[in-house]
């Protein structure tokens, strides 16, 4: 057993079928995972990675029954740990390629603490949050990301909580990369998946998931095909912020750092232009509040930071002391320090 | 170099009566800030290289550094050594060197009449004296009229020697745990030139202040010399200890060696999840000295990830550990509960300290038993095992990651404070002689289905991620048998409920017979568990030598317990359980054996003294005798 | 309104045979999509009305909506009614309604050979056979031939009823479930009218759907009369019922409402923190629509900050209950430790499902007793209760309040999956006889001590925040005695514990003397707690019917237990303890009486059926009449 | 028992003695933790608060240790759990004055999902964080806050994790109040101290605190009073951003949104103003980012927005559904529902 380097060799070309498992699919039929399930599935053969060097690790709730449908290796945990589960995997073996599915529930409730500390040690994980803004799996609870005011069983008279912004605590957490997707909209998922794949380091990805039995159409109206061009900020690397049907919208700061939306008239000159490698956070931040109806809600990368992992200083390290000390055997262990005989 | 190297013989010393003992037990007692643990060891150290058997015991206080004279702050530690085998860091002192009045206020009450008490006059000051709750100076109103005080003012007595030396006082301070240890090497007899050596090496990075610790250590020698206070200097003849080398080891020292050369006997990479808690903290800072033997510490957010790191660690193809004390073993409970249903290997070190929550974070306690074999929501069955002594935390840890590889089960390592830090001379083994542990991955996808099961131990086959063809799901819902998949049917559900516990219930087959300390029947069997080990055996060979018919019995394994533990216990007329705790092996003998054991319990965060254990022995043999004499009387 | 409204008259029926029934027990079982669950209580509602003695179970998958017409989707709902006395929610159906093919699958195993199958036949498509894993129609193939069976293509029935509503397929598909209520009450003759008006009132806020629902209710109540399928309508006389006013209640239900009424009582604010977790969720829910009642109920980050949250707000002056299940009683073991320490009172709910780990998470089990009683670092004792019956749920729950609060300690409540779900009809308690829960906060500053401890019960007093001149520190580290300052004192920590576990025990003196049904001595003892109490009563009886010297203890106070069941125990030739787990209150009793007893074990997420323990407690009593008539030979 | 608001009723004159209890304090000589003790019993009795309405809870670390010496209310409770009991106390009675004291390894550690959660729900408690970057309790162990590379009992080879910003992870999780003091500069801890006694809703207050005897000299580099005024960026509101020993630097912001150093001579315009109560977070978290030895590190209050509380909203919804229903009765609670006579 060696901690080598993550090593993608030249697998035999795979196919969106070797990746769907021999398991039935449990979820309500209309779910929002099952389109996340169907791009996954997709995106997987491309990454050229072979299906054994491949780990989902899940927690517990509908979204993180999602490993059994998977035909990799799979850990469902329990009710909040798997960045921690995962985090074991990945410092043991970084050769493997290791993904997170968590919910809003699963990820920011109980999990929110592992999930800030993986962002913070920038564990090379693939961290995909589902957000329902609701329990599925006990059958419709308040989650973190519900809305205030919002009734399920647990509020019948309307939620307390301000909810989180899942992005926002990323960025504050210094993840280096943090992106957002949409369940049915598979291109664009599959899109942020490819670039979640290729970061070195935490990549947190939140993807806005319909759970059309407990929480139906919690995302209708930033995503519904009406109003998405007017109500999605779609990022892209090195272009101005521009949105909008006909793409005359634009946003632009004023002098007092805060962001502004404009109409534009063909002319981006003055609009923010968006830069996922930028190092300080500020505007990365700033993206993630920005929220319907006063902005678009981004989506795409936000973040994408190349710095190292946790397992590559570990590796180092390990190196270092290695050069410094030798291998280390039973016999040098057992005679370390003073000792003395008797004979 | 300094001025001393050069003179670096003994000093001439005229000669002094020499008695000899059998066993002496010594213990230094002072502020925090006075060095007491280092004077320990080091006096230790030396004790060990003149040939004696010894335990030692290391009390410190909860605060980091409480404030300077308080009773809160002082620190003790006490050092039993002999020319008999030693089982325990004695029951009290025969020498008390107490270097402030909190000090003498604590420790006093375990010092029998008559014992020697050194006592660094200088610091007994009227606010020190008041800071220890002193209405009157003990040293000067008669109240040790009956022990042999012996009053220096040690200060003084180091700042003389260290003069011109251009230290501040602050420094010069700090040297006088060296007089009181060069006052110690005079009285025992020891070599000095060893220890002058020891201390320039832990001084290397400053030898002014070794040459000034090293003068501090001689004027305490040559005070007892010339001072010509001591009636006489003691001499303990070595003792008969099997040949080999020795080195000086804690419990936590044993216990991260001992994981380590499992590891590295199973050809596996350690991985060690974990979150400080006193006092479980030392073993991953000696884990983490070790990466370049495959060994990875993780410090974690908290228990539970450091847990569910391990585990997933474990699944990932490494030797997965844990470390924890009490409040930390609650909170990894649910992911144990994730072990066992994921059937891989797991081992969970759990340094018991004084409970319950919080509690007693520096002492010790034995009463985390119940937790390690029940408590766990569902029918939810590991192992538990149990060293015995600082030594033998090295043997039961590979044992640990053994039984742990072997039985694809989690194995609950149960140590505690009093282990922890207790250190006893520790043979080394012989490296070659270890027995490896056989690891086999599986990697054979013809055939395989999760928890398809090995006919003997039941064990699940271990497969890593990366292995091809053999992809699959494992995860904390009821699983199917053989299959793995996820299964809600009743009686599956009840099959792999029994296949569980079966399978814990099977490593009874390697579980060596527990062996009896004494003969195998008897008036009076003591049974105990971990670090009780010395007191037990030692009150046992003391009330043999007084003509009972009593024997020990102890338990290193205590889930699933040894084979024979019921037939032993059947042939005694009475069984007591001796424990840090209010009676939670007891319990589990009485269901399991159905015997009408009793208990003696102490829950004081220190451990058993022998006559302790005496006492309740021939207590309760008093009590049987005194019935047998009545059952007469009737019979007449 | 709806043109059903001016024809709601009972409707006309031709006379039929009629045959009068003791007991019955119908089950329902579909797909999740077919609304068993609101069919079942539907029918129960009637029964009780119609004056039957009943209990229910209603079994529904994991999954929230696994894919129509598997077997994991399987719903069921099972009723018993009687005219006499009913424990259990009945061994087998006697009628088994089946909605498709896969629910006949699943269930059929529990039907007896000659029971009556209702199959819905619409839906035994090839694609639902598929499903169900038949490769023929099993209605079609001869393998029911030993049932009653009566095929109906409900669907269609329920199509022509709606015809011309202007329904959606959709929403006629959803009907289906009324059309089956129908039948059943045409066949159990229940009236029509009252039911309509349920299903208005279900429906009110959609008329039109009400008068589907009612049209295809009626469609199949008239099935019944026109179609002559059936040889027989039944009746089952009313039950001797005590008088008063009922209501349908589930153990979570019952808890919730119970923990209301005692905080009434004791006129504190309800403080509930909880996390979401099956089978617990609904005794938030539950609480959740209190806030008139002075309940506050806090859905936390996880279950640790639900306990933790609930002890700040006991130390505030709430009564602290917090809710949950296995994994989550994990979780919250630590925070236990703390409310032991802090001496507050605490309410903890489990209400347990099948373990360990997520295991099954909606199926009922016993296994975490072993969790409670013993499952925390150090000594931690706290006291232990488990309600008997869903409507037993009401008054155990005042009783954890009232101990707690009495006691200033933690109490955990142990309910279950089979409790939670499971409803019975339910005599409401006169509310001015319900006993006050003296609450009596300390606001006295002369000669308080946060540990002073009352002389009885030994429970430290209440002081709240906001008490002026009162202000103390509280935490998890050991107090001293009184006083309540951190103490590291050997002898105070051994007297904190030896407090603590004395305190609990004390309880004793206010937990009733347990009764033994049928007589005090005898052959056999089953000895049952929580939600067995039915199942065992059941058995009891009947094998008392049969002859058997057997009674039953059933315990619901689990620690400290009755003072008198020792001597209850002793006056038994054998004790049999039956348990949905693998022995855990067995391991209690052995330990603690040292008496032989002997365990019966289920762990399938399913209660006890009458007759297993039934056939067990007759396997006993044969081994033992064997053993007599043997020893007998032996004397000869 | 009442759910009232939180009345400061007219007290007797209190003095810093009066908030002294009794009992030893036991932290190491020299520690800083002192001064911020000396600070708090300074400020208490300026807030018309009676000793009796103020509960100070803590979890455990040498910082936690503090509720035992002031003479109010105090729990001591477990590792890293203050905020939840402490939002058990104050949703209980929102009448009492609760404060909450951790560390770097208390609060955001282990206890980092509470903290969050509670900044979150906007529960009035007032948590001051004693951020030494060590564990200094367990005796000098990395804490999320170490820097990387340090090298600690645990990491003898030096610590891989990257830290965590408290005051970004606040921001990121919606706080309404964040400031950040220093243990030895008395003036100013008081001054920050009495802005989050006035807040109504979470205050987080992070705090740099000297341990002299695991990480001595942790803060020296910025706070050193010969580095201090080029290191630190006292906030002030409605004031430019202006530090400097001669005050001739400031903040200014870069089209892109990125803050810079910039010279200033006398002129402050177009440098950034400080405004704690601007509702878009992405100017204070950019200030939260500000770190030495590239900017100034801020210290004083970055936000103080006016949110409702939980318990405010508790206490509104209370209101309400007693209109609607009226207060409860067990007779009422008991025949909920259907019911039948059975006579
Ligand atoms: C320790 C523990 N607490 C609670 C639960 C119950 N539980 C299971 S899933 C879940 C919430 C799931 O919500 P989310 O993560 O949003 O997933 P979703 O079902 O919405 O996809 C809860 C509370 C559990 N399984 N374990
Ligand atoms: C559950 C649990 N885990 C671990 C510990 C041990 N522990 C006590 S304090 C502490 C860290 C304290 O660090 P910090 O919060 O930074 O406080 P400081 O001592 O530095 O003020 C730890 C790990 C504990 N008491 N409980
Ligand atoms: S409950 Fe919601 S999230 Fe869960 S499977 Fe059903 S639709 Fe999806
Ligand atoms: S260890 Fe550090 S933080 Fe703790 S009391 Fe000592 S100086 Fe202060
Ligand atoms: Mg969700
Ligand atoms: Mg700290």
């Amino acid at each position: 057993m060696t901690m080598s380097q993550c090593n993608i060799v030249q697998a035999p070309k795979l196919t969106r079928k070797d990746f769907i498992s021999d398991q039935d699919v449990r979820w309500c039929p209309g779910c929002g995972d099952y389109a996340i399930l169907a791009s996954i599935q997709r995106v997987m053969p491309e990454l050229g990675v072979p299906r054994e060097k491949m780990v989902f690790v899940s927690g517990i709730g509908c979204s993180s029954r999602f490993p059994y449908y998977m035909n990799t290796y799979g850990f469902h945990s329990i009710h909040g740990r798997a960045p921690a589960v995962a985090t074991g995997i990945k410092i043991t073996r970084p050769d493997l390629m290791v993904w997170v599915v968590t919910g809003d529930g699963d990820g920011l409730s109980i999990g929110g603490n592992h999930l800030i500390h993986t962002m913070r040690r920038n564990i090379d994980l693939k961290i995909l949050l589902f957000n329902n803004r609701i329990y599925g799996l006990t059958k419709g609870q308040t989650s973190p990301t519900s809305e205030q005011g919002m009734k399920t069983k647990s509020t019948p008279f309307g939620a307390l909580d301000r909810p989180f912004n899942p992005l926002s605590v990323a960025i504050g957490s210094a993840a280096t990369f943090v992106a957002r997707s949409i369940d049915i909209d598979s291109p664009h998922l599959q899109y942020v998946l490819r670039r979640a794949a290729e970061h070195k380091g935490t990549a947190f990805v939140e993807l806005y998931q319909n759970c059309n039995v407990f929480n139906d159409g919690t995302w209708e109206s930033v995503t519904d095909k009406d109003v998405r061009s007017d109500r999605l900020l779609v990022l892209e690397h090195g272009k101005p912020l521009v949105f909008g049907k006909e793409r005359k919208k634009g946003i632009r700061m004023r002098p007092d750092m805060s962001p502004e939306v404009v109409e534009i008239n063909g002319n981006t000159s003055g609009l923010l232009v968006h830069d996922e490698t930028r190092r300080d956070e500020g505007y990365h931040f700033m993206l993630s509040r920005l929220a319907s109806p006063e902005f678009p809600e981004p989506i795409g990368v936000l973040r994408a930071v190349r710095e190292p992992t946790y397992e590559e200083l570990m590796a180092e390290q390990c190196r270092t002391v290695i050069q410094e000390r030798g291998k280390g055997t039973i016999e040098k262990l057992l005679h370390a320090g003073e000792t003395w005989v008797v004979s | 170099m300094s001025d001393i190297e050069s003179t670096q013989s003994a000093p001439e010393v005229r000669p002094r009566p020499m008695s000899e003992l059998e066993t002496v037990v010594v213990r230094f007692a002072g502020d925090s800030g006075d060095g007491m643990q280092l004077t320990g060891t080091e006096f230790t150290k030396s004790v060990a290289l003149e040939g004696s058997d010894l335990a030692t015991f290391p009390d410190y206080p909860a605060e980091i550094r409480a404030p300077a004279g308080t009773l809160a702050g002082v620190s003790a530690y006490q050092v039993h050594f002999s020319s008999q085998e030693v089982y325990t860091p004695g029951d009290q002192p025969d020498v008390l060197v107490v270097m402030n009045p909190a000090a003498l206020r604590i420790n006093l009450p375990d010092l029998p009449h008559g014992g020697i008490i050194i006592a660094n006059v200088g610091s007994f000051t009227q606010s020190n004296l008041e800071k220890a709750g002193y209405k009157a100076n003990p040293l000067e109103d008669g109240s040790l009229s009956g022990y042999q005080v012996f009053a220096i003012d040690i200060a003084k007595q180091v700042a003389l020697a260290l003069e011109g030396m251009g230290l501040t006082a602050k420094e010069v301070g700090r040297c006088k745990n060296f007089y009181a240890l060069g006052l110690m090497f005079w009285l025992y007899n020891h070599p000095v030139e060893r220890e002058e050596k020891s201390i320039r090496a832990k001084f290397q990075k400053n030898p002014k202040l070794a040459d000034a610790n090293i003068k501090a250590f001689r004027a305490g020698y040559y005070y007892g010399e010339t001072a010509e206070l001591f009636p006489s200097r003691y001499v303990v003849p070595p003792a008969v200890i099997a040949p080999g080398t020795y080195r000086h080891i804690t419990g936590n020292e044993a216990t991260a060696i001992g994981l380590v050369t499992a590891a590295q006997l199973a050809s596996l990479p350690l991985f060690c999840g974990s979150y400080p808690i006193t006092p479980a903290s030392d073993i991953l800072h000696n884990l983490a000295m070790y990466p370049n033997y495959d060994v990875i510490t993780f410090q974690a957010e908290d228990e539970i990830a450091a847990i569910t790191a391990t585990i997933g660690a474990a699944y990932a193809g490494a030797l997965g550990v844990t470390t924890t004390s009490g409040p930390g073993m609650a909170l990894k409970t649910e992911a144990i509960g994730l072990a066992v249903m994921a059937e891989l290997p797991l081992v969970i070190v759990n340094v018991q300290r004084g409970g319950p929550s919080t509690g007693l974070p520096t002492k010790t306690e034995q009463a985390d038993l119940f937790q390690a074999v029940f408590g766990r929501n569902g029918e939810c069955p590991v192992v538990v095992i149990a060293p015995a002594t600082p030594g033998d935390c090295f043997w039961m840890a590979i044992e640990a990651a053994r039984i742990a590889i072997r039985h694809m089960c989690t194995v609950i390592y149960l140590s505690d404070g009093f282990l922890a830090n207790g250190a006893e001379p520790w043979k080394l083994p012989d490296a070659a002689s270890l027995q490896k542990i056989p690891v086999a991955f599986r990697t054979d996808p013809e055939g395989f289905h999760p928890y398809l099961r090995n006919p003997d131990t039941l064990a699940r086959p271990w497969v890593v991620p990366g292995t091809p063809g053999m992809e699959h799901r494992i995860g904390g819902l009821e699983k199917e048998d053989v299959i793995g998949n996820v299964s809600y049917d009743p009686q599956n559900h009840e099959k792999m409920v029994r296949l569980r516990a079966e399978k814990i219930a099977r490593v009874v087959h390697e579980v060596p017979d527990a062996t009896v300390y004494g003969d195998s029947s008897g008036d009076l069997l003591i049974v105990g568990w971990g670090s009780t080990y010395g007191a037990i055996t030692q009150a046992v060979k003391s009330l043999r030598r007084r003509g009972h018919r009593v024997s020990a019995l102890h338990l290193r394994y205590l889930n699933p317990m040894p084979a024979n533990v019921g037939r032993v216990l059947a042939n005694f007329q009475r069984v007591l359980v001796a424990e840090m705790n209010l009676g939670q092996l007891l319990m589990m003998l009485r269901a399991q054996f159905l015997v009408d054991a009793v208990g003696f319990h102490k829950v004081q965060g220190r451990p058993f003294k022998v006559s302790e254990l005496v006492v309740k022995a021939e207590e309760l043999l008093g009590a049987r005798e005194q019935a047998e004499l009545c059952a007469h009387a009737e019979m007449v």
